[in-house]
């Protein structure tokens, strides 16, 4: 690596006091998985790296009125570990297990994945299908935003130069919403997704309320899938009607072709993927409502 | 550190590490445990049996890998060692023509910088030398290194590397094997042909075989390139004495052929040349010529001062061998009993940018083409060519892995239309002891069939399906 | 230059290095344990893993500023003087290990794992060493060596246990 | 869906170079204690080659694999060898010690047999002792004798000895003749489950066979054939150098070269088929290269078995098992007439 300036910050607004004042020759070092290979790689160059690795106040996962929060810097593998998202998203710790491996998901944090905004993101379609908030700490204070907004383009947000991820909130009214995820790479262990999927939606007297399905690794940036959500909802819920969203939200995608798979056989993936991650959040809302199922999906 | 930092950190400690810091001698330098001592017997049944053959004894140097106390190439370290680097050409195919190393010499903490013009024979390979250590006037693939440089860190070196400027004229490159074929084809090293071996196995004869068989089957099959994948890349020191003898410690798994190939670049003789083979940390066919260690010991002169290079992990996959992609079209005829009447195969190897092992790759892969099968009948033909690719070398199988993928598939597509057993077909067809192989060779301890049956108990292969 | 003060193996090292060196560099080349091995340098292959505050972690990933103040345990931390720690004991008696270099990450990977779960079944022991790529041994008496470190463990455990009772 | 299949594969695959020399040269030195030192060029590179080396001197000299130290791959202080490739380090190097052991061992009987009172055709090494056969009653203890031998008589009991596995070069013509001295074979039989909606291969156990004449060590058979099995998994399914319409490398990492992980390497059971080839070291042959040969075969055919699908290409990514599997449906849609 080229040589660098180094600072640990005390807390977020000595962070952002340094981010301010460095503008972009600054990096956030979070959990650095990324960060630290793209340096490497030579990716960027910065003067400065903002060590925020240590700020224990943005590690906390906790439930409080307005919904569920997970500090930025939680790890992946203290999202896996969180008995609060355990019990109320187990979607959330899905998306967590199929990131890296036991090192890097140690190291990586939510917020890190969430800002280096990769297209294949896995932290990102289950909070998005969950209609999750992310609250920024800059130069003019906090505010916060739909996830959905934080995402601009491949590797680019719509932080500004001096802003700071701290917060991700699902938001109260989601708190009991069944949520699912399910990913497609090209092995078991450290893949990278090829499609990913995250599924939500409340079951209501047999239908489809509020579904939300948000789509990974096919578009520029995670998506959702507005067409294939309008199609399900209030719908009887059903085999066929998740069979048909899947194949709704393949054709909202954009995927491309790259080395890794054709843009084809990435639609025929959503598809699957989608139809699956219904039927599985399905499966959890008969579980969580403590009863058998009443209407079996195939 | 205040005595605050150290009640912090001694909460953090569980009591196994407590106790371990109780013992800790303030006398040490350095962070480095005592070694363990004395040992606990190593598995004492199998290493003690004076029938040594058959016994599942304990590796002595497992215990090290173990303990983290082997010492591979980058564990190793002597006083005033540079880091060397090597930069590579990023262009398939091309003509260089300019280096300029002013500035990256210039740098401080850089103590020697090396271009292919300085090596006394700049050529190297197992068959044919047609492998240059730094290319000069051509390059062949896009992993090719063009310049070294030495330095106090790595990272000075890595920065001296950004500093070099070469100039290439693009060519034409050449990156599809049957293409490559083509008279018209780019030529990689011009003026000779892309084919550069061939091989041929005649037995009996074909055509009446295929004209006696009441099937023919018809298939073409591919496979692709390949990387080793050590876990510990390509690594090297080289020193000097001030007698000009030079010591090579090397992850290579050949030593008497790398001090031949060092004899040669270098026009060194042999008896001024020692090769160390550390221990390898993994080797699979990747290390079995040299690769870096005659720029490395040029540098070390150069400098005066030992010379270490590891190679990065992009390196091990852009600059080192790989596996060979073959194109396999295989023609077999069969009886109606599933009896092999004849087999004709023809075999196109991608060799890559330059020879390394393909000589071998090539004999193994036509004679182990026709399967472990009695066939009276048999033609297998290969072929190597050049293409502006990573070269092809020795990997794991020399090419077996790829004609067996293809015999095997073959073998059960045409269980299929006879409507036999996979395992069935396989058991009548499979040598015996005495069959002759393709080559005419009286083959001995053959265990083909024991060993398709052995597999097929384990499995569960003839029991009922579920 | 950035003075970091670590606790390595159980003991209390200074050392004064370049904002950008990893911790994997601070090991190796300034506390000379060489252990952890580099392999890809970018957190593939998991041969640099060693256990950062109880949690394994590519120590090719960290900066040594990052583990100033925090306890760092290497595959050099394992074994005492006397005794080989169980899980080397049982990767050295399965067979585990063939080129070993990537030896010490896959065993400070184990140590992660059997210190969070004492009875790991195999799906856990894969997932858990599934940050350490190995190329020689498929894996599998790694994951029989796991089985028995993680049954020797137990074992001693309950000792103890009936040790401190008595 | 998934869909279950098995594939069989078999295959034979040589030991040592084609025809071209390939010789080892090797070094015994019984100390005077009876323990031993060997000196060979070949390098350890993960297999085990060294420990399996020592038990072949071990069983020739009589001793235990811990009374011998095999020191190795050093140009100014062991005796040249071809190196470790083509499987041949058991079989030519093996041979090697071997030989040069048994020269070893025959200095040792010189010194014993006036010990014992018996020609030195008598007797033989056995339970670090040197003994008359059949008559086990009468032995000295092989320290005794090398002692003897090395210190009182000034004959130290140091061999050496070179071998070269004998060939027959191939007709250019016709490419008929005897490439290689001796051959291993070996069985493998893959399970797999085919998802035949996404074309994903989940592979649920391998079972393999293997030939390798005498196991000198069978817990480092097993390992090889284990360590085989997972590159031919890779071969079968993942890996694959890519380059762009340039020649430039893609994927020139290990994020995106994809290799299996343990998440990725099903359960493998190893059975050793026994055999005794007379041209081995104690009837051994070799076993390094073949544990890779049948893998992709065998997963290949238990694809096909699976889905009805051949892949005829490397590797079988999902997305090529779907889209034949695709191909497949079509061509059956249209074969139901309308």
């Amino acid at each position: 690596m080229k040589a660098f300036g180094y600072v640990e910050a005390k807390d977020v607004a000595h962070a952002v006091a340094l981010l301010a004042e460095h503008g972009g020759k600054a990096k956030v070092l979070a959990g650095g998985t990324d960060l630290l290979v793209e340096i490497k790689h030579a990716v960027h160059n910065p003067e400065l790296i903002v060590d925020i690795s240590q700020l224990r106040e943005l590690k906390v996962i906790a439930v409080a009125d307005d919904g569920l929060h997970i500090g930025a810097l939680a790890t992946h593998g203290e999202i896996m570990s969180s008995p609060v998202i355990q019990t109320m998203f187990p979607a959330l710790v899905e998306a967590a297990h199929s990131i890296g491996a036991m090192q890097t998901r140690n190291l990586g944090t939510l917020g890190g994945n969430l800002i280096t905004c990769v297209p294949s993101m896995d932290s990102g379609p289950a909070l998005m299908a969950l209609e999750a908030l992310v609250t920024i700490a800059g130069a003019d204070g906090e505010r916060q935003m739909p996830l959905a907004e934080l995402f601009v383009g491949p590797r680019r947000t719509s932080l500004k130069p001096g802003d700071l991820l701290i917060d991700i909130v699902i938001p109260k009214k989601n708190l009991d919403k069944p949520a699912a995820f399910e990913k497609f790479g090209l092995r078991k262990g450290q893949a990278l997704a090829l499609v990913n999927v995250g599924a939500a939606f409340f079951v209501d007297k047999g239908n489809f309320r509020e579904p939300r399905i948000a789509l990974g690794a096919v578009a520029p940036t995670v998506m959702r899938a507005p067409k294939a959500e309008a199609f399900l909802d209030g719908r009887k819920i059903g085999a066929e009607a998740m069979a048909e969203a899947g194949r709704l939200a393949a054709t909202e995608a954009k995927p491309i072709d790259d080395f890794r798979a054709s843009a084809g056989y990435r639609r025929d993936l959503i598809a699957v993927l989608t139809k699956r991650a219904l039927e599985n959040a399905y499966a959890l809302a008969n579980t969580l409502a403590g009863k058998k199922v009443s209407e079996p999906v195939s | 550190m205040d005595d605050k930092t150290k009640v912090v950190e001694r909460e953090r400690l569980d009591l196994d590490e407590q106790l371990r810091g109780a013992d800790f001698d303030l006398r040490l330098p350095a962070t480095v445990p005592r070694k363990p001592f004395p040992i606990e017997p190593l598995t004492v049944d199998a290493r003690q049996q004076t029938r040594a053959v058959g016994q599942r004894a304990t590796r002595p140097d497992g215990r090290l890998h173990g303990l983290g106390q082997t010492k591979y190439i980058d564990d190793l370290s002597f006083p005033g060692m540079l880091h060397a680097r090597i930069k590579r050409a990023g262009i398939a195919s091309a003509r260089i023509k300019r280096i300029d190393t002013s500035a990256a010499e210039a740098m401080p903490g850089v103590l020697a910088v090396l271009t292919g013009k300085e090596i006394p024979v700049n050529s190297f390979g197992p068959s044919l030398q047609d492998q240059p250590v730094l290319v000069d006037e051509f390059v062949f693939h896009a992993g090719d290194g063009v310049a070294a440089v030495a330095a106090v860190t790595e990272q000075i070196a890595n920065e001296a590397l950004e500093k070099i400027v070469v100039e290439y004229e693009p060519l034409p490159a050449v990156l599809d094997p049957v293409a490559a074929m083509r008279d018209d084809s780019p030529k990689v090293h011009a003026p000779n042909s892309n084919i550069y071996a061939s091989k041929m196995i005649r037995k009996g004869d074909v055509e009446k075989g295929f004209a006696e068989s009441d099937h023919i089957f018809e298939d073409r099959y591919s496979t692709q390139m390949i990387e080793h994948v050590s876990l510990e890349p390509h690594a090297a020191i080289a020193d000097w004495d001030a007698n000009g003898r030079l010591t090579i410690w090397a992850t290579i798994g050949r030593i008497t052929l790398a001090r031949g190939d060092m004899a040669r670049t270098l026009k060194l003789p042999m008896s001024r040349i020692r090769i160390i083979g550390t221990v390898v940390g993994g080797n699979f066919g990747g290390k079995n010529e040299i690769t870096q260690e005659p720029a490395l010991a040029l540098l070390s002169k150069k400098a005066g001062r030992p010379v270490k290079g590891v190679f990065t992990r992009v390196e091990e996959f852009t600059s080192t061998t790989t596996r060979h992609p073959i194109i396999m079209d295989y023609k077999t005829g069969v009886s109606k009993e599933g009896r092999i009447l004849a087999r004709q195969i023809r075999l196109v190897l991608d060799g890559g940018a330059y020879c390394s092992w393909s000589e071998t790759t090539l004999g193994k892969a036509c004679i182990l083409a026709p399967g472990p099968y009695k066939i009276d009948n048999v033609v297998s033909e290969a072929f190597v060519v050049y293409t502006n690719k990573t070269m092809t070398g020795a990997m794991r199988g020399f090419g077996a892995p790829q004609v067996c993928f293809a015999y095997e598939s073959q073998m059960d597509d045409i269980a299929k239309a006879l409507g036999m057993d996979p395992l069935e077909i396989r058991l009548l067809n499979a040598f015996d002891e005495g069959s002759p192989s393709p080559t005419g060779q009286v083959l001995h301890s053959v265990v083909v069939k024991e060993t398709l049956n052995k597999a097929a108990d384990r499995f569960g292969w003839r029991e009922p399906r579920s | 230059m950035i003075d970091v003060t670590i606790f390595v193996n159980g003991q209390t090292r200074d050392a004064t290095v370049a904002p950008e060196t990893t911790l994997l560099t601070l090991l190796r080349e300034h506390l000379h344990l060489t252990g952890a091995k580099l392999g890809c340098d970018v957190g593939d292959c998991g041969a640099c893993t060693v256990v950062v505050d109880g949690m394994a972690v590519n120590s090719c990933l960290m900066l040594a500023g990052q583990v100033n103040g925090r306890s760092v345990t290497t595959i050099e931390g394992l074994a005492t003087r006397d005794r080989l720690h169980p899980i080397q004991k049982a990767f050295e008696d399965s067979g585990a290990l063939q080129c070993g270099f990537c030896g010490p990450g896959a065993i400070m990977a184990t140590k992660a794992l059997l210190d969070e779960k004492s009875d790991p079944d195999v799906q856990d022991i894969r997932d858990a060493l599934s940050g350490s790529l190995c190329r020689c041994t498929g894996y599998t008496k790694m994951i029989e060596a796991v089985q028995e470190a993680a049954r020797v463990l137990r074992s001693e455990a309950r000792n103890q246990i009936t040790h401190a009772r008595t | 869906m998934k869909r279950r299949g098995r594939g069989v594969a078999c295959m034979w695959y040589p030991i040592g170079f084609t025809v071209s020399a390939n010789a080892s040269a090797a070094v015994v030195k019984i100390n005077e204690d009876g323990t031993a030192t060997v000196l060979t060029g070949t390098v350890e590179t993960g297999q085990g080659s060294l420990t399996v080396l020592a038990q072949i001197a071990a069983e020739a000299l009589g001793i235990a694999t811990d009374d011998v130290h095999v020191v190795s791959a050093d140009t100014d202080t062991t005796p040249m060898d071809t190196g470790a490739i083509a499987s041949r380090t058991t079989y030519v190097t093996g041979n090697a010690i071997w030989l040069a052991a048994e020269a070893a061992k025959a200095i040792l009987f010189e010194t014993a047999a006036p010990m014992l009172g018996v020609k030195t055709s008598q007797l033989e090494a056995k339970d670090r002792k040197i003994q008359v056969k059949n008559y086990p009653q009468r032995a000295v203890a092989i320290g005794e004798v090398a002692h003897r031998s090395q210190i009182v008589l000034g004959q130290p009991a140091i061999g050496s000895a070179s071998w070269n596995p004998p060939t027959v070069a191939l007709d250019p013509e016709t490419g008929q003749g005897k490439p290689f001295a001796t051959y291993v074979y070996a069985t493998q039989i893959a399970e797999v489950d085919v998802d035949d909606e996404t074309g994903e291969v989940e592979i649920l156990r391998i079972c393999a066979a293997h030939d390798c004449g005498t196991a000198i060590n069978p817990m480092l058979v097993e390992g090889q054939v284990e360590g085989g099995i997972s590159m031919g998994v890779g071969m079968a399914l993942q890996e694959e150098m890519l380059f762009d319409a340039k020649g430039r490398h893609v994927n020139p990492n290990l994020t995106n070269y994809i290799m299996p992980t343990s998440l990725d390497m099903p359960p493998i059971e190893v059975d050793i088929v026994q055999g005794f080839d007379p041209t081995g070291p104690f009837g051994a042959k070799g076993v390094g290269e073949p544990t890779a040969v049948p893998t992709a075969a065998a997963i290949l055919n238990a694809v096909h078995d699976a889905v009805g699908v051949r892949i005829t290409s490397l590797p079988a990514t999902s997305e090529k098992i779907l889209t034949a599997i695709k191909a497949k449906r079509a061509a059956e849609m249209k074969q139901i007439p309308a």
